[in-house]
């Protein structure tokens, strides 16, 4: 585990769609040991409201030139103040933190499911991931948004090779429904397929229950309030079963926020 | 000009008066890899119970203006553990521990007192009189004169530590508290602990919390402790208080020892950033020197 | 989908829930040109006293996060000027006015209110029972069960109009107050009045305000304004109840009405932004017409 | 009382100075009833920490184009933020707000005290007097900084024709020590002077003796803290002397800023 709070200068600040930003930061440290699935907690500007940091997931990191990324939309208080930072100013980054995606060795088969602002570490994963197939090995994306501009990162995925399935709420682009839909139908033939998921966590608890019920390994990034990121609030608790049955808690941001599904107790 | 840092709370002495939090700053490792531990005044462990405790189903917290709810419902490894595998490694970095004590009745108290006193290197024990009191329906101890005596007189009795008595803001007037804990046997008291609060969704139509209700802290809560700090301090001149509530800058520190504060906490700061306290050890220096004191003993106080 | 705004408080009817809070738009007529009155639920006055009063001297407001302070000592024009010079200009706008009533002593509450319910066009009283009583050495009226139901009896005597007591927060338990206001006569509470708090200024090692302690208000209080709203709510499932404190969205109003409030008050906000109340009523009517609510009735306590 | 409330489109944002900077903003309504001392409230960016407005006063204001500026040093949260605005974004503003300079017409020479900071709302002044002065009339700037580098609005002053003298805390241009003592100087001949000064409060309180014992007329800018700027608060109290010889509370922001120095009482 190494960490760092350092401050990170913007090198260029992108709109990326509808109400999507990618910021660009330039923090070798975090760039060199960024691994996918992994986040950093951004302070972008001094003030006590919004007070929290707030937790974003490494889109990309090229340690060769110091520089990661992060994709972000414009909600709510944070990120319009976030959204105003220039080129050449700095925002506060502590990380990289969490755990990651593990590429799971003997599958055939890697859907990668992204329901949203949940693509980004999906993304990132795609990118070390697919360098590192066999010709054998397919890489399947399913990307799901409330409608066609808030889909993300599909030009990259499709750079990488990958096959790109898509679903909109409305219908905009590729089959209106839920991506979950999608899953249900490529775990028709569950075997030797391996499932990485990050999305809402209502997504998350469907598609869980797809692979769980198909014997299909998954991984899930969870998405929870984050106060510290680091272990210490414990105001992240994710219930999870305990090996002799019990339930128990463990933190989104230390534990997570990618936990294997059939340790996640749903609520 | 060379200023001492050092305070003396009673029996306690500090080499500054910077503290983190109980409950805001782990075990005290956690955070071993971002904050210089051996520099900081003292670490006030998260709340420790007899038996390990699961704590509450989330949500557990919930962001509001300028401050933070939460409920994390007392998660904690239990006494035992904390004893046995945290302390040992803590007690490398040479930093003043302060074990914060909590309990759902009063032999809860002080047998996870009895335990923590018998360990080696634990500098005080802090109590946390706000937990729910089983007996009486949950409302907390620290609302009450009699029971914070109780609890206080019982754990005196239990364990030969300077002893600190945390109160809880949820009562108009605190200083009959206060002086039911001094009188009791409490070295120093810590205020304040977090303000009961409430946070809605107006989308989802739910409570922001599992229990509804929860604990309020953060840069909010500042007016509102300093006022409980200042009624306290002048009913008790003469008992060395622990500011805490809303301390994110050095300025906030020094509004606390200008109160009358021998030392502060840090909380919810930590969160935003885990080297606030030591930030904010070194804006006090600065500001001791820019100024003239030589110590915080000239500073103390001199807005009463 | 047509929606309905109207609330019902008693005796009081009021064409929408979202008013003015007393001594935040001044008299009313003030942000005229900013604000359409006429589509404001009800104007609360600033609160008057008898004889006019100068009020406290500088500095008499401090900025605290997300909040703040103030020391205003109740400066007015005095009921009679208010009377003859204000009411009647208001009066044209077709508002509803509700007139806030201060005193130091029981007798200075029942006088003002007698005044008041002698002239017309007055909606209701609201009583702010947050004032120093002179008697009990400065002590807010309101932290006392027993005054709180002396003034508002004495009152309630004296002035044929519908009553809304106006709570303090400054205690820990807020319900015996709150009933004993009910059982004297009171038609509604609203709540909460200010938190008292303290800030000191670092630099120049002063308080921050004139009088030391002041009064909390704006967004940091809404957590704690809430949790008293919600015991209330619960304690007295069948007064109507006006929510106060840290409102400045749309979703905040709807908070309190989802935690069982007929009506809210916007206080601080209006400094912020002054059509605050305008704009949270447009949201309020928003919510309704997009989630499928006919009235308020339908959203009233759906969290509790 | 012509006041407006609405937003404001950032037109420039250029640098003035060590840590001064000029927001010119696109305001019709604003710019073409503004008056020299009259203020605005500016909120930057909706968040609840800094939670008031700030006030600012007007430097200049062309009605023609429907701009106006104001000038401000970064000193705190509130300041660190606005100077994020972006030119296209927008600022809310209400006003113009308060009381204003009134040239003493009965006066020959015109001097103006500008403290830091306080020099925005003369340099408006200025501009606006000095078309109206007869060739017998003078004007006359003090300006005083604690630095070089924090003097404002020189050139404009000079630009109008104005004499200028300096006074720096810490001498690094023209006299070294308060601007007062400028200010006693050039009342050694108080004859048919007036004064208009703006700065901060210990300043105004010495011009105001000076004047005061010289039976020059003063008319100060006061500060204090404002809350709401549009009298509703009472938040901003100045104690006033009443006819009868009592003192009683005036609104910094309604009756004032600009007070006549006779009338204030000093607490
Ligand atoms: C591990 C992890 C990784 C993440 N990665 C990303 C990422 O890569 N990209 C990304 O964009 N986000 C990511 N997030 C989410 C991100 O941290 C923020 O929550 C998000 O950017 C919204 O921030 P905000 O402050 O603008 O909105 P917030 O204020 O946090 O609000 C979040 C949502 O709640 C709503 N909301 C706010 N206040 C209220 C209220 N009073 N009532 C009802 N609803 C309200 C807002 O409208 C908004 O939709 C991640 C979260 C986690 C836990
Ligand atoms: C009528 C009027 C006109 C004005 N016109 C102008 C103008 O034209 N230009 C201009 O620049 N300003 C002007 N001001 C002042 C302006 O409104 C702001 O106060 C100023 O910009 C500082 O804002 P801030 O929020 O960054 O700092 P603030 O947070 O308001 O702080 C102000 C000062 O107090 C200090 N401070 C903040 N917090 C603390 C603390 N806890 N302890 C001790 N000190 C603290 C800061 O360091 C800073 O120096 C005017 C004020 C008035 C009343
Ligand atoms: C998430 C969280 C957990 C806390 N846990 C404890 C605890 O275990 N024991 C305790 O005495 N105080 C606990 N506190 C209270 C803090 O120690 C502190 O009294 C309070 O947060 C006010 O200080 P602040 O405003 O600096 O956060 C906790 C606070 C937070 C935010
Ligand atoms: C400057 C100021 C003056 C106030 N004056 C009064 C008053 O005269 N009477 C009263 O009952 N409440 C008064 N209040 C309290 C408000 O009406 C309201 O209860 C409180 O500010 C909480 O609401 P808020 O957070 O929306 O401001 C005042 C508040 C402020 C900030
Ligand atoms: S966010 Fe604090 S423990 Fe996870
Ligand atoms: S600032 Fe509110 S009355 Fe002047």
């Amino acid at each position: 585990m190494s960490r760092y709070e350092l401050p990170a200068v913007v090198v260029e600040h992108q709109r990326r769609g509808a109400n999507l930003y990618e910021l660009i930061l330039h923090a070798p440290p975090i760039a060199e040991r960024a691994t996918p699935g992994q986040f950093v907690m951004v302070r972008a500007v001094r003030t006590h409201a919004p007070l929290w940091r707030r937790p974003y997931s490494i889109l990309r990191a090229n340690p060769d030139k110091g520089v990661f990324s992060i994709l972000y939309s414009v909600q709510s208080a944070f990120t319009e103040l976030l959204a105003m930072k220039r080129i050449g100013s700095t925002v506060q980054i502590l990380g990289p933190l969490g755990s990651y995606f593990q590429p799971v060795r003997a599958a055939r088969r890697h859907i990668l499911v992204a329901g949203g602002v949940g693509a980004p570490p999906l993304c990132f994963f795609a990118a070390r991931l697919a360098p590192t197939l066999t010709p054998d090995e397919h890489l399947l994306i399913l990307a799901g948004a409330r409608s066609s501009e808030m889909l993300v990162g599909l030009d990259e995925f499709r750079a990488l090779g990958a096959q790109v399935r898509i679903a909109t709420d409305d219908g905009s682009q590729g089959y209106q429904g839920y991506v979950t839909d999608l899953l249900a139908q490529a775990l028709d033939d569950p075997l030797e397929t391996a499932v990485y998921a990050c999305g809402p966590n209502r997504m998350l608890r469907t598609a869980a229950d797809i692979c769980l019920a198909r014997g299909v390994p998954c991984q899930i990034s969870l998405d929870a309030p984050m106060p510290c990121g680091v272990g210490v609030c414990l105001g992240c608790a994710i219930p999870v079963r305990t090996p002799d049955g019990g339930v128990w808690y463990k933190r989104a941001c230390a534990e997570g926020p990618v936990f294997w599904a059939e340790e996640v107790v749903w609520q | 000009m060379a200023v001492n840092l050092q305070v003396a709370l009673g029996r306690l002495r500090l080499p500054n008066p910077v503290m983190v939090a109980a409950g805001t700053f782990g075990y005290g490792v956690e955070y071993r890899d971002l904050v210089d531990l051996t520099r900081l005044g003292a670490i006030v462990t998260k709340s420790l119970t007899l038996a390990p405790r699961m704590g509450n189903p989330p949500p557990r917290v919930a962001e509001t203006p300028a401050g933070m709810l939460n409920t994390i419902g007392l998660q904690n490894d239990g006494v035992d553990a904390f004893l046995l595998e945290t302390l040992p490694r803590l007690r490398e970095y040479g930093v003043p521990i302060i074990v914060s004590v909590a309990g759902e009745t009063l032999e809860e108290y002080v047998q996870v007192a009895a335990k923590v006193s018998r360990a080696e290197g634990v500098a005080a024990l802090e109590l946390n009189l706000s937990c729910p009191n089983q007996a009486r329906g949950g409302m907390e101890f620290g609302v009450s004169a009699e029971l914070t005596a109780q609890v206080v007189a019982a754990v005196r009795r239990a364990a030969d530590l300077p002893l600190i008595a945390k109160l809880t803001p949820n009562l108009g007037d605190l200083t009959p508290v206060a002086q039911a804990a001094v009188d009791a046997g409490a070295d120093a008291l810590s205020l304040i602990n977090t303000l009961l609060g409430v946070a809605v969704d107006a989308q989802t139509r739910r409570f922001r919390l599992s229990s509804k209700v929860g604990g309020l802290s953060g840069p909010a809560v500042k007016p509102i402790a300093q006022y409980h700090f200042w009624r306290v301090r002048q009913a008790l001149p003469n008992t060395p208080l622990i500011g805490v509530g809303g301390i994110s800058t050095p300025d906030d520190a020094l509004e606390y020892i200008l109160l009358g504060a021998h030392a502060v906490q840090i909380g919810t700061a930590n969160y935003v950033q885990p080297t606030t306290a030591l930030e904010i050890l070194d804006g006090i220096h600065n500001y001791l020197q820019q100024h003239g004191f030589e110590s915080l003993d000239a500073l103390r106080g001199l807005v009463g």
